[in-house]
């Protein structure tokens, strides 16, 4: 028993061991790296090995607690891991794109030389997130949910020297820390009302929290639906949905394997890993549920659209994973938290594979990042090329690879249980259009780069080293395989109950049994009858006589295009609202704060003032002193009068 | 204990002035290393009381002797949960600033330890001091030598600083003198347990709430009376400053602790409404106005009003619960004040520290002058970005422990509070990591900082040791806690009174 | 018979005190005080306080009221112009004689009745010769002989140091011969003589 | 009757004595008169109760006044010797220097 438990901790932090040492002491690079992958290499082992041992096992938790974290009267504060059958299948997804991520930057990151720091921060990511999603109480998992933020920080900002750097890192993070404050609020309720921190207590009386009722503006709320509502936001600004998504695209300054690791595969799910793990508290309120379904489809559709018109290659890829975590938000909603995580996972492997044939691509022409300037470089480059077109195709949907199988499940649950009003048709609407432009935006940039005239000027372009090419090929065979190997883990009678403690009303059995039906029918078929594999197919043909055969079209019927062009290069004005409006109105806030409050108001009415007083009260008393003697007697002998006269007074006489 | 432990650690302070004070015209080194082994014997004496004292009792290590004895006023010390912390973090802090002394000055290193020390024995005697007449003996006595350490060895118009805070802390504690004498009248002695027992009606209770919260207001600076802190700040010399930040500010608040909650429960329960309302004005409104602060020190000086205005809160919130609550959530909050009391000491004693280090190679305190200096000192904003997250609130630093705690008491009194209170994180997020972005990131535009060198290893040593606390604190705040939840649980009590 | 000469001679003193302040060359106010006293001497003659009596003539007018003589003699004050002083003095003898006219109106008005008067009469009883001097000189050497050491002592501080604050050393601008100086003379502070038409062309 | 009188004729000394301090703003010398005259008034008092009350200590007390008042018109003299030295007039509102 002791063996699982030493490899449990270590399995989450031998990443935490190899970052810290590279950080501090390590200064060669050829140490970094390698210390850095053989950490990743051990905790995804000793990850596997767990998984192993858990399915071959009872399929229990394996739970290991590692210290008291405050000796509270009734506030059991324990910090530990639990490794249940979704924190493994996660840590498998984290561990795996991390070590691979950890390979490739070897080659991308060659001539760096911030290459140690670079190194120590993935791992100590790498660590947060494994930490995040193994741990087993609410104060753990708001410390995993605040590192990874601060590591994004530190990696967007990688290239410190550059002033974007710096707005694109600190935009994040506070939209990030915004999030977390309502994240946190939820936290506090909550272990208020558990009186624990474990997640045990909490599954345990869910229902307790169910009917329990706060009010606000009195009319009571159910606590559930409120926690679920900040936890949702939080889940909101990690996760991009739409009214946080702006942080996302501009986070692309940091290096491709940063992007690949933390804003497609790891970091941005961590907000519907969150809403999964507490399915339970989403599941008692439909207005919330419908309200998660209504934003992620509308980041579906228009949030992809925007990649439509978009000339870098890494921003175009931004708003895949934008619209992509739409879809998983959908799922959340409709209460397929399985399916969810099943996307989820898939989307890593293709997104991250994705990102890395973008960087080898730039790593090829010299950090060149605008698709116009790259073309046919499909003869120079082959593989990237075809690791590209594999990934483009699983993402689009095309059905022998892995994003057809979770795609699809989300599309033909929508169909089923989005409720029958004009919200419900909106949203599978939505996503239905959204199938329809997600391979228009990828195979735009497929046909332009790599078949296309070639007009770089970089003369001969070279394959780029084995060591980002092995990692490449192996996702882009995982964004093949993956999706119909683990399928029956996800979904179907055996499949694991990934999320716990659910509470099994109608609605969900009603899925499980449809999903079952699907499933076991066999997907392809099921998906011949559907719509979305019609769009999905046609988004590719359309592209393909739009971006290769014809590009002259988008020259010729370059007026009527110009509008809803301009709409979408501006995001949809969320950048200028947010600059123009939010911004100024803070700043404009805090420095009127300062002038009225701190210098008016403080400074200026009460110091100054008070003390002009005293000086004038004390500069009248002096003019007294005149310098004639008989002033002073008269004053004198007024006074002695004065005092007899009162006296007199007080004692009766007068 | 036959030894009097409390009076050597109180008046160990004070020898130490006086031996530096001698050492003024000897030579650097001599200087420095007597100095620095002193405080180390300060921090053995407190290592020997923290082994010494058993969690789970009231006051322990008790001294009286009659002081002024016709009036009842006794030479009373004693030291239970609360005060044990604090007398720890005034050590500790007390000989980070000697050891920072010796790093960055050059000359009159002698003056400036004296300063320190006298500042360390007056505090240390507040915190343990369990008589009225004594706490206001030291409570007066403190402000002397901290008004002349600024006075002194301060930056450019420095006496206008050190009379604005010697006038505002005077003006409170002379209320508080009277009220100290009313009660110490109406008692019969001066002690704190007789204090606590007299039956005072509403009214009466009323004006010494008001006379105390006046003193206390104005030493941990509340939002009104608030203004003499960023002057104060600006001016001090680095030690000044993270001794006035760290330990100073404390005696507000534990002021609050053994003054306003036991003694006028009734009063604070009336008035805590009004007090929640000016601690939520401090958070918020100080927020933004150190948002847009040109000069970094005067930034983290509102910085730390924001966190005092989150320490008044957590305390004024255990009377805003209903009574259907229980008790435990009280000394969460309470317990939960202290912790943050003690993680702000830390960090904004960091963050003068590493201020200091910058401050004393370019010698400009404008944000302008400072860009891209990751660049030229990794390690340093290395150690700045750490203490940057402990005064945040990030998990895992200081920092967040005592702000979750407070959210968490202010979740059980009234959910809108807890909604602005959390707001703290964003505001100090923005204005902490707005410094972050205009001091380390971007290109070095100013010529100097080029020439700048890394920092050596004994300020390495000096904030290592300050990040390990830091960090220590935030991955197991039981070392706080577990001292101090009985010696809470009495004050909490007094809430209860209060309430029924 | 003896309240009329006593209402008469207090009357006068109250005349010279007023002309004391109203008269404008203080010769003549210094005599007025002089007269004052002068005449309270009388009164306390019929009080029958024969010592006390004297002590003023001698020692108050002798000694004090000699000294502002002297000090108006020395300080030789010239008149100062009345014109402008006028308005106030006028306004004071007005002062005056609002108070004094009713009460001696009173007074008189008093001295037909015969009960007043006895009781006060009766009050003054005049002693023999010798007995209040006895009397007198008798207390003030026994009970109050310390308290008389001790004044005296204190108050010849104050004599003593007036009359150090007031001494000049020896002005500078008058040449004096100080023979001690002129015996201590050495030889080489004789006079000694030059040839100034060497020194001339050594220096040039 | 007669105690009236003397009553009277002291508490016009004081009276003159204090108007003649108001008024005389030019001359010191007739200030210092009127502080003999206070003495004087108070002395008429004390001999006259003395006699009324048949002891003798208010005639030791006068006589300690007189002593008294004696010494301190020697100080004050000598004080206006000085001032006379200093400013060449006994002008009191020439005396501009002790302004407060």
């Amino acid at each position: 028993m002791q063996l699982i438990k030493i490899l449990t901790i270590s399995s989450v932090c031998w990443p935490l061991a190899a970052g810290l040492l590279t950080g501090l002491f390590v200064k060669s690079h050829r140490l970094a790296h390698r210390l850095c992958v053989l950490g990743m290499l051990l905790s995804f082992l000793s990850i596997i090995w767990l998984c192993i041992q858990f399915m071959s096992g009872s399929q229990q938790a394996i739970v290991v607690d590692l210290m008291q974290w405050s000796s509270l009267p009734n506030l059991n504060a324990k910090i530990g891991l639990c490794f249940d059958a979704f924190a493994i299948m996660m840590c498998l997804m984290v561990s795996a794109v991390a070590l691979l991520i950890h390979i490739y930057s070897i080659g991308y990151m060659q001539d760096d030389i911030g290459y140690v720091r670079f190194f120590s921060l993935i791992s100590l990511f790498s660590f947060a997130m494994l930490f995040l999603i193994a741990t087993n109480n609410l104060i753990g998992l708001f410390l995993g949910w605040e590192s990874i933020s601060l590591f994004s920080y530190f990696l967007i900002g990688f290239y410190y020297y550059k002033n974007r750097a710096a707005e694109a890192n600190f935009k994040a993070f506070l939209i990030n820390r915004f999030g977390d404050c309502a994240f946190c609020l939820g936290l506090a309720l909550l272990i208020y009302h558990c009186k624990s921190t474990a997640y045990a207590d909490v599954y345990a009386n869910i229902n307790l929290l169910a009917n329990t009722s706060l009010n606000i503006f009195n009319n009571p709320v159910q606590l559930t639906t409120l926690i679920g509502c900040l936890f949702f936001i939080g889940a909101m600004s990690k996760s991009a949905q739409i009214p946080l998504h702006i942080w996302l695209p501009d986070s692309m300054e940091g290096p491709t394997p940063v992007s690949a690791l933390l804003h497609a595969a790891t970091m941005v799910t961590a907000g519907v890993y969150l809403l999964a793990r507490f399915g339970s508290m989403i599941e008692f309120s439909a207005g919330l549920k419908l309200v998660i379904t209504v934003i992620g489809a509308t980041g579906a559709l228009f949030l992809g659209m925007m990649a439509l018109c978009e000339a870098d290659i890494k921003r175009i890829i931004a708003f895949s994973t934008l619209s992509q975590l739409g879809y998983m938000m959908v799922a959340i909603g409709l209460g397929a938290y399985h399916i969810a995580i099943f996307h989820l996972i898939m989307h890593a492997f293709f997104k991250a594979c994705l990102f890395m044939a973008a960087g080898s691509v730039i790593v090829g022409l010299h950090h060149e990042q605008n698709i116009f300037k790259m073309g046919g470089l499909w003869s120079s480059m082959p593989i990237t090329g075809l690791c590209f077109f594999l990934s483009a195709l699983s993402l689009s949907g095309i059905p022998p690879f892995s994003g057809f199988y979770s795609k699809d499940l989300i599309l033909s649950v929508a169909q089923a249980s989005t409720p029958a009003s004009f919200l419900g048709y909106y949203v599978y609407d939505a996503i239905l259009l959204g199938c329809l432009v997600t391979p228009l935006y990828i195979f735009r940039v497929y046909w332009t780069v790599f078949c296309g005239p070639e007009n770089h000027q970089h003369g001969e372009v070279c394959e780029s080293p084995w060591t980002i090419r092995f990692p490449m090929t192996i996702l882009a065979i995982l964004s093949i395989g993956a999706g119909a190997l683990t399928l029956p883990f996800f979904v179907g009678p055996d499949a694991l109950n990934i999320v716990p403690a659910l509470p099994d009303t109608s609605a969900i059995t009603r899925l499980n049994q449809f999903i079952n039906k699907i499933v076991t029918g066999g997907l392809l078929i099921h998906a011949l009858r559907e719509p979305a594999l019609a769009f999905s197919i046609g988004g590719v043909v359309l592209s393909w006589i739009i971006y290769k055969r014809k590009p002259q079209w988008t020259t010729r019927h370059q007026t009527w295009l110009a509008i809803p062009e301009y709409i979408l290069r501006n995001q949809y004005g969320f950048d200028w609202v947010y600059n123009n409006i939010i911004v100024t109105f803070f700043s404009g806030c805090a420095r009127t704060c300062q002038k009225v409050g701190e210098q008016y108001l403080i400074n200026r009415t009460i110091e100054n003032r008070v003390s002009q007083n005293i000086v004038i009260g004390a500069e009248k008393f002096s003019r007294v002193q005149t310098s004639y003697l008989n002033r002073y007697f008269a004053i004198m002998s007024v006074a002695l009068a004065g005092l007899i006269g009162i006296s007199l007074f007080y004692s009766g006489i007068l | 204990m036959n030894i009097p432990i409390l009076s050597l650690i109180l008046w160990h302070g004070l020898i130490a002035a006086i031996i530096m004070s001698q050492l003024a015209r000897s030579s650097i080194w001599l200087q420095k290393s007597t100095a620095v082994i002193i405080s180390m014997l300060g921090c053995g004496l407190t290592g020997y009381l923290w082994y010494g004292f058993i969690p789970n009792q009231a006051f322990q290590f008790v001294e009286k002797v009659p002081w002024i004895a016709h009036l009842g006023a006794f030479y009373h010390l004693g030291v239970d949960g609360i005060s044990l912390n604090l007398v720890i973090l005034t050590m500790i802090i007390v000989f980070l600033s000697i050891l920072s002394i010796c790093v960055i000055q050059e000359k009159n290193i002698a003056s400036a330890c004296t300063w320190v020390f006298l500042v360390q024995a007056m505090s240390i005697g507040a915190f343990l001091a369990l008589d009225g007449l004594l706490f206001y003996l030291f409570w007066e006595a403190s402000l002397l030598p901290m008004f002349l350490y600024i006075g002194l060895c301060g930056g450019g118009n420095r006496w206008f600083a050190a009379r604005k805070y010697f006038l505002f802390s005077l003006f409170g504690s002379l209320f508080f003198l009277v009220s100290i004498l009313y009660l110490g009248l109406k008692a019969g002695d001066f002690s704190f347990s007789s204090f606590y027992q007299l039956q005072l009606n509403l009214n009466e209770q009323l004006l010494l709430f008001t006379a105390f919260t006046l003193a206390f207001a104005i030493k941990l600076p509340m939002f009104p009376l608030h203004s003499w802190l960023p002057d104060a700040h600006t001016q001090a010399s680095t030690s000044g400053s993270m001794l006035l930040a760290a330990i100073l500010l404390k005696l507000g608040g534990y002021g609050f602790m053994r003054f306003n909650l036991p003694i006028t429960p009734d009063a604070s329960m009336l008035l805590a409404p009004l007090m929640t309302v000016l601690s939520i004005i401090a958070i918020i409104y100080i927020g933004f106005v150190a948002a847009v602060q040109s000069d970094i020190k005067r930034l983290i000086a509102y910085a730390s009003i924001s966190h005092m205005g989150m320490i008044t809160l957590g305390l004024f919130v255990a009377y805003l619960m209903p009574g259907s609550v229980q008790e435990s959530t009280r000394i969460i909050g309470i317990s939960g004040v202290l912790v943050h009391m003690i993680s702000h000491g830390l960090s904004s004693a960091g963050l003068f520290l590493c201020f200091g280090l910058v401050y004393h190679r370019l010698g400009t305190r404008d944000i302008k002058d400072y860009g891209g200096l990751m660049r030229v000192m990794p390690i340093y904003s290395g150690f700045f970005m750490l203490f940057i997250l402990s005064n945040i609130g990030f998990p895992g630093t200081a920092g967040f422990v005592g702000e979750f705690f407070v959210i968490y008491a202010t979740c059980a009194a009234n959910l809108w509070l807890a909604g602005l209170a959390v707001l703290t994180m964003v505001l100090s997020a923005t204005y902490s990591l707005g410094l972050v972005k205009q001091v380390f990131y971007g290109r070095v535009n100013n010529m100097q900082l080029l020439t700048v060198m890394d920092i050596n290893w004994s300020e390495k040593l000096l904030l290592g040791l300050l990040s390990l606390m830091i960090i220590g604190v935030g991955i197991a705040p039981d070392i706080i806690t577990a001292s101090s939840v009985h010696a809470i649980k009495n004050t909490v009590l007094f809430v209860k009174s209060g309430q029924s | 018979m003896i309240v009329p000469a006593i209402a008469t001679i207090s009357m006068l003193m109250i005349l010279f005190a007023n002309a004391v302040i109203l008269l404008n060359h203080p010769v003549k106010s210094v005599l007025s005080l002089i007269a004052c006293f002068l005449c309270a001497s009388i009164l306390w003659l019929i009080f029958g306080a024969e010592y006390l009596a004297l002590v003023l003539i001698f020692l108050y007018v002798g000694a004090v009221m000699t000294l502002f003589l002297f000090m108006v003699m020395m300080m030789n004050v010239d008149s100062y112009t009345p014109d402008e002083q006028f308005t106030t003095k006028f306004s004071v003898m007005i002062l005056t004689l609002t108070i004094l006219v009713p009460c001696a109106i009173y007074g008189l008005s008093q001295l037909s009745n015969p009960s007043m008067i006895s009781t006060d009469i009766a009050s003054v009883k005049l002693s023999s010769k010798n007995e209040s001097f006895t009397l007198f000189s008798s207390v003030l050497y026994q009970d109050y002989f310390w308290v008389i050491q001790i004044v005296g002592l204190i108050l010849a501080v104050p004599i003593v140091l007036a009359a150090g604050i007031v001494k000049q050393g020896a002005n500078t601008h008058v040449k004096q011969q100080k023979s001690s100086e002129q015996l201590a003379v050495r030889s080489n502070q004789r006079l000694t003589l030059v040839d100034t038409k060497q020194v001339r062309k050594k220096s040039c | 009757m007669l105690r009236s009188i003397i009553i009277l004729t002291s508490m016009m000394l004081v009276l003159t004595a204090f108007v003649g301090m108001i008024i005389n703003r030019r001359n010191l010398i007739v200030m210092l008169l009127c502080v003999e005259m206070i003495f004087l008034s108070a002395n008429i008092n004390f001999v006259y109760f003395s006699r009324f009350h048949q002891h003798v200590h208010g005639q030791v007390m006068a006589l300690m006044i007189i002593v008294v008042a004696a010494a301190e018109s020697a100080v004050a003299l000598a004080l206006m010797v000085l001032m006379y030295r200093q400013y060449h007039t006994v002008d009191s509102s020439k005396l501009v220097n002790i302004r407060g």
